[in-house]
C-alpha cells in the first residue's frame, strides 16, 4: 500500500537544478533507500519532504495529505520524523530531554500546566523517552549531558528523538556516516527493528553500500536530480546506468 | 518653493556630514565584525581615547612650539595614529586572544566592560573638567549658493569616503583582505589554508583603532567640549552599522548617511512643517531601522548566512 | 513513585527558602543599618524576577534583547496608572499589568520571527527607545518626562510600606518566579526554547512551531519583566523614564551572562553578583583605595566595576553557574582530579 | 535541617532589637554629617567634581572658625551617574548606613524627584537641590515640606526672559531650543505661561540630550524668522547652536536659561557667543557681591585649582552658606525639625549672592528672581538687577 507519493518534483536553486522531475512511491512498512553521489539531490529531496525547501513544481502526498501545503512544523504531526546528516541536538540538555524534544507534539498543553503542579505528568513524559532508550540499548545514558558524548551516542539520540514521536514514516539522513563497521552493523540492526517491531516505514539516504544493500527493500538511485533506477537491491546493482554512473563508463576505461 | 529646496539641501548637507561621522564609527564596528564576528561595544570609547590622545599631543606640541600651525596638527595626527596602532594591538592581545574559543557573548561582554574601564581611566587621567578642543580649520565655512558647509565637515565627509573606499579595496582586492574575509567565514579552515589567523585578528583591531582615532580627532571640534561622554556616540552609530548590514563596508557609509540625513531633515524641515514629528524625533532613526530590518533582515547590504542541514 | 531520572537534589531548597525568609532578622541583628541592605536586596529581588524572564528569552531561546528595561517600564507605568488613576486593586494589577507587558512582548516578538542575532539586539534596543517615547507621549496619564508618584501596595487590607514588608512581598514573588521559571524550563516549552536556540531545523522537524514559540518566549519574558515592573513601581514609589534607560537593559544582559546564560539559577546568581558588586563591594574596595590614594570617587568605582567584570569574563567565560558546575564536578571526583583540567 | 532553621530563629530572636539609633542621626557633640549625591561618573560629571568642592570651601571656612554651635560639618559624597535609581540607593545608604543628618545639594531633577519617597519616609530634609526645576518647590508632592529650593525655577526663568525681551522690543519674534526631557518640559511650562500672559506665540524646537548637530533647529529658527532665541541647554548646546548660527549667517539675539551661565560658554563659543545673555539665579562669582569677594579670598587661601573656579563652584559655595545659616538658626539642640523651623525663619535673607531668600511653612521656593548676565568682549557682565 502506497504511503508516500512523490510526483514530478522539480526544485532548483537560482539556476542549479537539484531535483528534476522526480517521481516515486514508498509503500507502507518498507525500507526505501536513496543513493547517489554527492550533490545528486538526496538531501534536497528530504528537505522538500520536510518543507525546509520549497519545490517549484510537483506534489508530495503522504497518506492523502498534501505535504506542500503544510508548514515545516506540521510535518511531524502528519507522522513524518527525521534525523539529520550533521547532528542537530542541544548540547546543554540531558540526553533524555533531547529525546523528549521529539515527543513535543505528543504532550498537550493542558498536561504541561499539570506538570507544573504535580510530578506525575513528568514521570509520564520520562517514560516515553525511557522506553525508546531501552529499545536502543542506551538506557543508562539518560541523565548525561549531550555535550561531550561519543559520536555514536549522539547519532543514536538523533534516531531516538525521531522514534519517540511515534511517526509513521522516518527519514534518515546518512545514519551510518562517520561510524565504524561495528556501529554500522548496530545501526542496520536498529533500522530493521524499527521497521519490524514498530511498523514504521523508513526512508534512508546512505553512502555505505553494504548497509544499503543489506537492509533495503527497494533502492532509488539519484544522479544530478534525475532518477537513474528504482528497484530491489539486486536489480539496481546490475542496472547499466547505475554502473555507468558509479563506476564510470566501461567503454571509457 | 526655492527656499524650501535650499532649506532641504542645507539639511541634507549637514546630514551627510553628521552621517559621515556615524559612518566612520560604523566602519570601526564593521571591520572588527567582518573579521572576527565580534560586536565591539567599546568602539565609541576607542574614538574617545583617540580624541583625548590627539588633544594631549596637540596641546603639548603647541605649548612647546609656542604657536599653533598646521604642521603641529599633522605631527599630532601621526602621533595619535602610532598610538592607535599600539592600542589596537594591545586590545587584540587583551580581549581577542584570551576569548578566542569562547562564545561570542563573552567577547561582547568583555568589550562592554572594556568601555567602562576606558571611560574611567581617561576620566582619571584627564581630570573631571571637560577640555576645549582645538581644530586646525577654525570656524571657516564655505558658501555655495545659500548653502553653508564648514571646512571641518568637508574633511569629515572626505575622510569617511576615503577610508571606506580604502578598506573596500583592501577587503575585496588585496590578498590580506581576502584572507581576512576567509578568516571570518571559517577560522579553522582559514588556519588550515595557511592564513595566520592570529595576525589577521590583530591587524583588524589595529585598523579599527586607527579608524576610531581618526573619527575621534575629526569629531572632537564638532562637540564644542571634549569629555568622556563622547564615547556614548558609539551607540548612536550602532544603528548605522546595522542598517547598512553588519560586516558590509559599503553599507557602513550608506547606513550612516541615510540615518544622518533622516535625523537632520526630521529635526529641521519636517518638524517645522509637521508639529507631531517633534514627538518622534529621537526615535525616527529607530523606526526607520526596524522598518528596514523587517523587509531586509540582514540590513541593506548584509549577506544572509545559509546554514546547511 | 520515584522517577528513574533524577537530575538534581532538591533537599536544600527549603533550607534556602528558610534562609531567605530569615535573612532580614539576621541582618537586623548584625547591623543597625540593615534597612539599607534590605533595600539593596529588594532591588536585587526585583531584578532577579526580570532576569529569570530574560534568561528564558536570551539564555534559553537565544533571542537577545537589549531593550528589556522597556518591559519593566511598561509594567511599572501600567500598574501605577491602573492602581492610582483607575482605582484597581494592587492584587488585580499584579495580574493585569504583567499581561499587558507580555502583550508588548508579542509586538516585539513579531520582528524576531525574521530578524536574528545582533540585528535583533538592535531592534529590541530601538523598541526600548520607542517605549520611552510612548510613555512621554501619553502625558495625561504618565506626567511625561517628569515622572510619576506611585502609591504603596495594599494587599488584603494591609498596606505594604517599609523595606521589611517590601522584602517579604518581593521575595515571595522571587521564589514564585524562580519556581515558575524552573518548571517552565524543564517542561515541553523549555525544551522547545533550547531546541530553537541550538538548532532551528531540529526544532521544526520535531514539530515545534518556530513562530509560535519565539513569540511565546517574548511573551513570557515580557510577563516576568512586567511583574518585576509592578513591584518596582510600588516599592520605589516614584518612576520616571530616566529609571529605564538603555544602560539598565545592558546591565540586565550582563547579569544573565555573568550568571551563565541558559540556567535559571545562573540568572539569579548573576543578578545578585552584579547588584551586590555594584552597591556593596565596589564602594568597599573604593573606600579601601581611598585610604591611601586620593582620586575622583566616581571614576575609581567604575574602574573597579569594569575591571572585575573584565577579569571575570576572561577567566570565567562560562559564568558563575559554570564555575559552580566545575566545582561540583571537582568535588565529586575529588582525590582523582586530572591536573590539567582545572589549571 | 530543622536544627539549622532553629538556630537561625534563635539567632534572630537574640539579636532582635539590639540595633540602636542615635536620637538625631548624624549629629554628635562635635560633628554634623550631611550627605551629598552627585554625578561623579555620568553625563554631568564635571559638576560632580566642582559642586562639592565649592561647598567644602565654605564648610572648611566655617569649621576652621569653630563650626556651627561647636559642631564641625562633614560632607559625604556619593555617586548617582545621573540615574534616579542609583540616586535612591545612594540616599538610602547615606540615610540608613552613614546616618546623615540631612541631604544637601543633590544634583539633577529626576534623581531629586526619585528621592521624595525616601525623604518622606525617614523625615530627612533635602536642602538646596542642585536643579532649577520648578517642580522641586511643589509643596503638594510627597516630602514637599522637607525640600528647600534655593534656585529660581526654569518655568519662572522663561517668563522673566520673555518679559525682558518684549520690554525692549515689542515686536520680537521669540524662539526656544530646548532639551527634550524633564528639563525641557519645565521650560515649556514656563513658555506656555509666557505665551498666555503676553499673547504671543513662541517657536519651539527640541533636541535630544547629547545631540551634536543643530543645523536643523537653527535652520527652523531662520525659517520661522525668530529674532530672539532662548537656548534651554546645558553647556555644550548653546556653544554649538551659536557657532552653527554664525556659520549660517544668522544673528538673532541669544538668551539662555540658568544652566548656560557657565563661563566656558563664552570661552568656547568665541566671537559667535558675543552678546549672549544668560539668566543667572545667583550673582557672578567674579562680581563685587559680598559673597563673591569672600569666595575668591577663601579660594586663594585654600589653593583651589583654577580650573574649578567658576559659576558652578561658586554655586556650591553659596548653597553651603544657606545650609549653614539654617543650622545656625536651628540652635544648639539640633534636630531635623529644628533645622526646618530654622530655615523657615529666613525672610528676605541676603546670602550675598542669591537674591533675597524667603522660606515659610507654605512656600519653600526661596526665591523667584534672576539676574541677567551678558557676554561683553568675551567677559560675562551683569546687566540687570534682580528681576522677578
Amino acid at each position: 500500500m502506497t504511503e508516500l507519493t512523490i510526483k514530478n518534483l522539480h526544485m532548483q536553486f537560482s539556476g542549479v537544478v537539484a531535483l528534476d522531475d522526480v517521481s516515486f512511491n514508498v509503500d507502507k512498512g518498507e525500507i526505501f533507500s536513496l543513493i547517489g553521489p554527492n550533490g545528486s539531490g538526496k538531501s534536497t529531496l528530504f528537505n522538500c519532504i520536510n518543507r525546509f525547501n520549497d519545490p517549484q513544481k510537483g506534489q508530495i502526498v503522504f497518506e492523502g495529505h498534501n505535504l506542500l501545503k503544510m508548514q515545516p512544523h506540521q510535518i511531524m504531526n502528519a507522522g513524518i520524523a527525521r534525523t539529520f546528516q550533521n547532528i542537530q541536538n542541544v548540547p546543554f540538555m540531558t540526553i533524555l530531554d533531547n529525546i523528549l524534544l521529539g515527543a513535543h507534539h505528543r504532550i498537550d498543553n493542558r498536561s504541561t500546566i499539570q506538570r507544573w503542579l504535580s510530578r506525575k505528568q513528568r514521570q509520564k513524559e520520562e517514560a516515553m523517552g525511557l522506553e525508546i532508550l531501552d529499545l536502543l540499548g542506551i538506557a543508562n545514558y539518560e541523565s548525561k549531558y549531550m555535550i561531550g558524548q561519543p559520536f555514536g551516542i549522539q547519532k543514536l539520540t538523533e534516531i531516538a528523538r525521531a522514534l519517540v514521536a511515534k511517526p509513521k514514516l522516518i527519514l534518515m539522513d546518512e545514519p551510518a556516516a562517520g561510524m565504524n563497521d561495528q556501529e554500522t552493523y548496530e545501526i542496520a540492526k536498529i533500522i530493521t527493528e524499527i521497521r519490524d517491531d514498530l511498523g514504521i516505514t523508513v526512508l534512508v539516504v546512505e553512502h555505505d553500500m553494504s548497509l544499503v544493500m543489506s537492509i533495503s527493500d527497494r533502492i532509488c538511485v539519484l544522479d544530478s536530480g534525475n532518477i537513474l533506477a528504482i528497484g530491489e537491491p539486486e536489480e539496481v546493482k546490475n542496472h547499466p546506468d547505475v554502473i555507468k554512473a558509479f563506476l564510470g563508463d566501461p567503454a571509457d576505461a | 518653493m526655492i527656499s524650501l529646496f535650499t532649506d532641504i539641501s542645507q539639511e541634507v548637507i549637514s546630514g551627510i556630514a553628521l552621517g559621515s561621522i556615524y559612518a566612520l564609527i560604523a566602519l570601526g564596528f564593521t571591520l572588527i565584525y567582518k573579521a572576527t564576528e565580534v560586536v565591539n561595544f567599546a568602539q565609541g570609547e576607542l574614538m574617545m581615547v583617540g580624541a583625548f590622545v590627539n588633544f594631549f599631543f596637540v596641546t603639548q606640541f603647541i605649548s612647546s612650539a609656542g604657536e599653533s600651525s598646521l604642521w603641529i596638527f599633522f605631527v599630532a595626527l601621526i602621533g595619535s595614529i602610532i598610538f592607535a596602532v599600539a592600542f589596537g594591538w594591545i586590545l587584540d592581545f587583551v580581549i581577542n586572544r584570551p576569548l578566542k574559543d569562547e562564545p561570542i557573548f563573552s567577547v561582547i561582554m568583555a568589550t562592554i566592560s572594556l568601555s567602562i574601564i576606558l571611560r574611567a581611566i581617561v576620566a582619571m587621567i584627564a581630570g573631571p573638567m571637560s577640555l576645549l578642543p582645538v581644530s586646525p580649520f577654525g570656524e571657516n565655512v564655505i558658501k555655495i549658493g545659500g548653502i553653508v558647509i564648514s571646512i571641518l565637515d568637508i574633511f569629515i565627509i572626505g575622510s569617511a569616503i576615503i577610508l571606506v573606499s580604502l578598506f573596500y579595496y583592501f577587503f575585496n582586492k588585496t590578498r590580506w583582505g581576502i584572507a581576512m574575509q576567509a578568516t571570518s567565514e571559517d577560522p579553522i579552515a582559514a588556519q588550515l589554508m595557511g592564513i595566520p589567523v592570529n595576525r589577521v585578528h590583530a591587524l583588524v583591531w589595529i585598523f579599527s583603532a586607527i579608524v576610531a582615532t581618526i573619527s575621534g580627532i575629526l569629531l572632537a571640534p564638532r562637540m564644542s567640549l571634549l569629555d568622556t561622554s563622547m564615547g556614548f556616540l558609539g551607540l548612536k552609530a550602532f544603528p548605522a552599522a546595522v542598517l547598512g548590514g553588519f560586516g558590509s563596508i559599503g553599507g557602513a557609509i550608506v547606513g550612516g548617511i541615510i540615518l544622518g540625513v533622516i535625523e537632520t531633515v526630521s529635526m529641521g524641515t519636517l518638524s517645522f512643517h509637521f508639529e507631531w514629528i517633534k514627538e518622534i524625533n529621537d526615535i525616527i532613526v529607530w523606526i526607520v531601522l526596524i522598518a528596514v530590518l523587517m523587509v531586509k533582515p540582514d540590513g541593506l547590504f548584509g549577506v544572509e548566512k545559509v546554514k546547511k542541514v | 513513585m520515584k522517577g528513574r531520572y533524577e537530575d538534581e537534589n532538591l533537599y536544600w531548597i527549603p533550607l534556602l527558602i528558610g534562609f531567605v525568609l530569615l535573612l532580614p532578622f539576621l541582618l537586623q541583628s548584625a547591623t543597625f543599618s540593615y534597612k539599607y541592605y534590605l533595600f539593596v536586596l529588594n532591588m536585587a529581588g526585583i531584578y532577579i524576577i526580570l532576569t529569570v524572564g530574560l534568561d528564558l528569552l536570551s539564555g534559553y531561546t537565544g533571542l537577545i534583547s537589549l531593550g528589556h528595561g522597556a518591559f519593566l517600564a511598561i509594567g511599572a507605568y501600567t500598574s501605577a496608572i491602573l492602581v492610582d488613576q483607575a482605582g484597581i486593586s494592587f492584587f488585580i494589577s499584579l495580574i493585569i499589568s504583567p499581561l499587558i507587558a507580555g502583550l508588548f512582548g508579542f509586538v516585539i516578538g513579531f520582528p524576531a520571527l525574521r530578524i536574528t542575532g545582533m540585528y535583533l539586539g538592535l531592534t529590541t534596543m530601538g523598541f526600548g527607545f520607542i517605549v520611552k517615547r510612548l510613555i512621554i507621549a501619553f502625558r495625561e496619564w504618565t506626567h511625561g518626562a517628569g515622572g510619576l508618584d506611585v502609591s504603596s501596595p495594599v494587599l488584603f487590607g494591609y498596606t505594604i510600606k517599609s523595606d521589611w514588608d517590601n522584602y517579604y512581598l518581593i521575595y515571595t514573588c522571587v521564589i514564585l518566579a524562580i519556581f515558575a521559571g524552573r518548571r517552565l524550563a524543564k517542561s515541553k516549552i523549555g525544551r522547545a526554547f533550547m531546541a530553537i536556540r541550538d538548532s532551528e531545523q531540529a526544532a521544526e522537524a520535531s514539530g515545534i512551531n518556530l513562530a509560535k514559540y519565539k513569540m511565546l518566549a517574548f511573551f513570557i519574558s515580557g510577563l516576568f519583566a512586567g511583574f518585576a515592573g509592578v513591584l518596582f513601581a510600588h516599592t520605589s514609589h516614584f518612576i520616571s523614564t530616566d529609571h529605564f534607560d538603555m544602560l539598565l537593559s545592558i546591565y540586565f544582559i550582563i547579569m544573565v551572562l555573568v550568571g551563565g546564560a541558559g540556567s535559571i539559577y545562573g540568572a539569579v546568581l548573576g543578578t545578585l553578583f552584579i547588584v551586590l558588586l555594584d552597591n556593596l563591594y565596589v564602594p568597599m574596595i573604593e573606600d579601601w583605595i581611598h585610604s591611601f590614594m586620593n582620586t575622583n570617587a566616581g571614576d575609581i568605582q567604575s574602574l573597579i566595576f569594569g575591571l572585575i567584570m573584565f577579569l571575570f569574563i576572561i577567566f570565567q567565560p562560562m559564568g558563575l553557574y559554570g564555575m559552580w558546575l566545575k566545582l561540583r564536578i571537582y568535588w565529586k571526583i575529588f582525590p582523582f582530579n586530572p591536573r590539567k583540567r582545572f589549571t | 535541617m530543622k536544627k539549622i532553621i532553629g538556630l537561625f530563629i534563635m539567632l534572630g530572636l537574640v539579636f532582635v532589637g539590639c540595633g540602636k539609633q542615635a536620637p538625631t542621626p548624624g549629629v554628635t557633640d562635635t560633628e554634623i554629617i550631611i550627605g551629598n549625591i552627585q554625578d561623579l561618573s555620568g553625563p554631568m560629571k564635571e559638576l560632580g567634581a566642582v559642586l562639592p568642592s565649592g561647598s567644602n570651601v565654605y564648610f572648611r571656612y566655617i569649621n576652621e572658625a569653630g563650626g556651627v554651635h561647636g559642631r564641625k560639618i562633614k560632607m559625604l559624597v556619593e555617586d548617582h551617574q545621573y540615574n534616579p535609581q542609583k540616586a535612591v540607593v545612594a540616599a538610602k545608604k547615606l540615610i540608613e548606613k552613614d546616618q546623615v543628618f540631612c541631604l544637601y545639594h543633590v544634583i539633577g531633577t529626576s534623581p531629586c524627584e526619585a528621592l521624595r519617597p525616601i525623604l518622606a519616609e525617614t523625615g530627612t530634609p533635602l536642602i538646596a537641590p542642585a536643579t532649577q526645576s520648578g517642580t522641586m518647590s511643589d509643596m503638594t508632592r510627597p516630602a514637599g515640606n522637607l525640600i528647600f529650593h534655593t534656585d529660581t525655577g526654569y518655568d519662572k526663568q522663561m517668563v522673566i526672559l520673555v518679559d525682558y525681551i518684549l520690554k525692549d522690543n515689542a515686536n520680537a519674534k521669540i524662539g526656544i531650543i530646548y532639551q527634550d526631557d524633564d528639563y525641557g518640559e519645565n521650560v515649556l511650562k514656563g513658555a506656555s505661561e509666557a505665551e498666555a500672559s503676553q499673547g504671543i506665540s513662541i517657536q519651539k524646537e527640541a533636541y535630544q540630550r547629547g545631540a551634536t548637530d543643530f543645523a536643523g533647529q537653527v535652520g527652523n529658527m531662520i525659517k520661522g524668522g525668530a529674532t530672539h532665541v532662548i537656548i534651554a541647554g546645558v553647556v555644550k548646546e548653546p556653544i554649538i547652536v551659536m557657532k552653527t548660527a554664525a556659520a549660517m549667517g544668522y544673528s538673532p539675539k541669544f538668551f539662555g536659561t540658568s544652566p548656560t551661565m557657565d563661563h566656558r560658554v563664552s570661552l568656547a563659543a568665541g566671537p559667535a557667543g558675543e552678546g549672549f545673555i544668560s539668566a543667572n539665579f545667583a550673582n557672578l562669582w567674579n562680581s563685587d557681591a559680598s559673597s563673591a569677594v569672600k569666595y575668591r579670598e577663601l579660594c586663594a587661601q585654600y589653593e583651589v585649582p583654577k580650573a574649578y573656579m567658576g559659576m558652578y563652584h561658586f554655586y556650591g559655595y553659596i548653597t553651603a552658606k544657606v545650609l549653614v545659616e539654617g543650622l545656625k538658626r536651628a540652635g544648639k539642640n539640633l534636630t531635623r525639625e529644628r533645622l526646618i523651623n530654622g530655615l523657615e525663619t529666613l525672610n528676605k535673607w541676603d546670602s550675598g549672592a542669591f537674591p533675597p531668600i524667603t522660606y515659610n511653612s507654605k512656600d519653600h521656593a526661596g526665591t523667584e528672581s534672576v539676574i541677567l548676565v551678558q557676554v561683553k568682549d568675551g567677559v560675562q557682565t551683569v546687566i540687570t538687577d534682580w528681576i522677578d
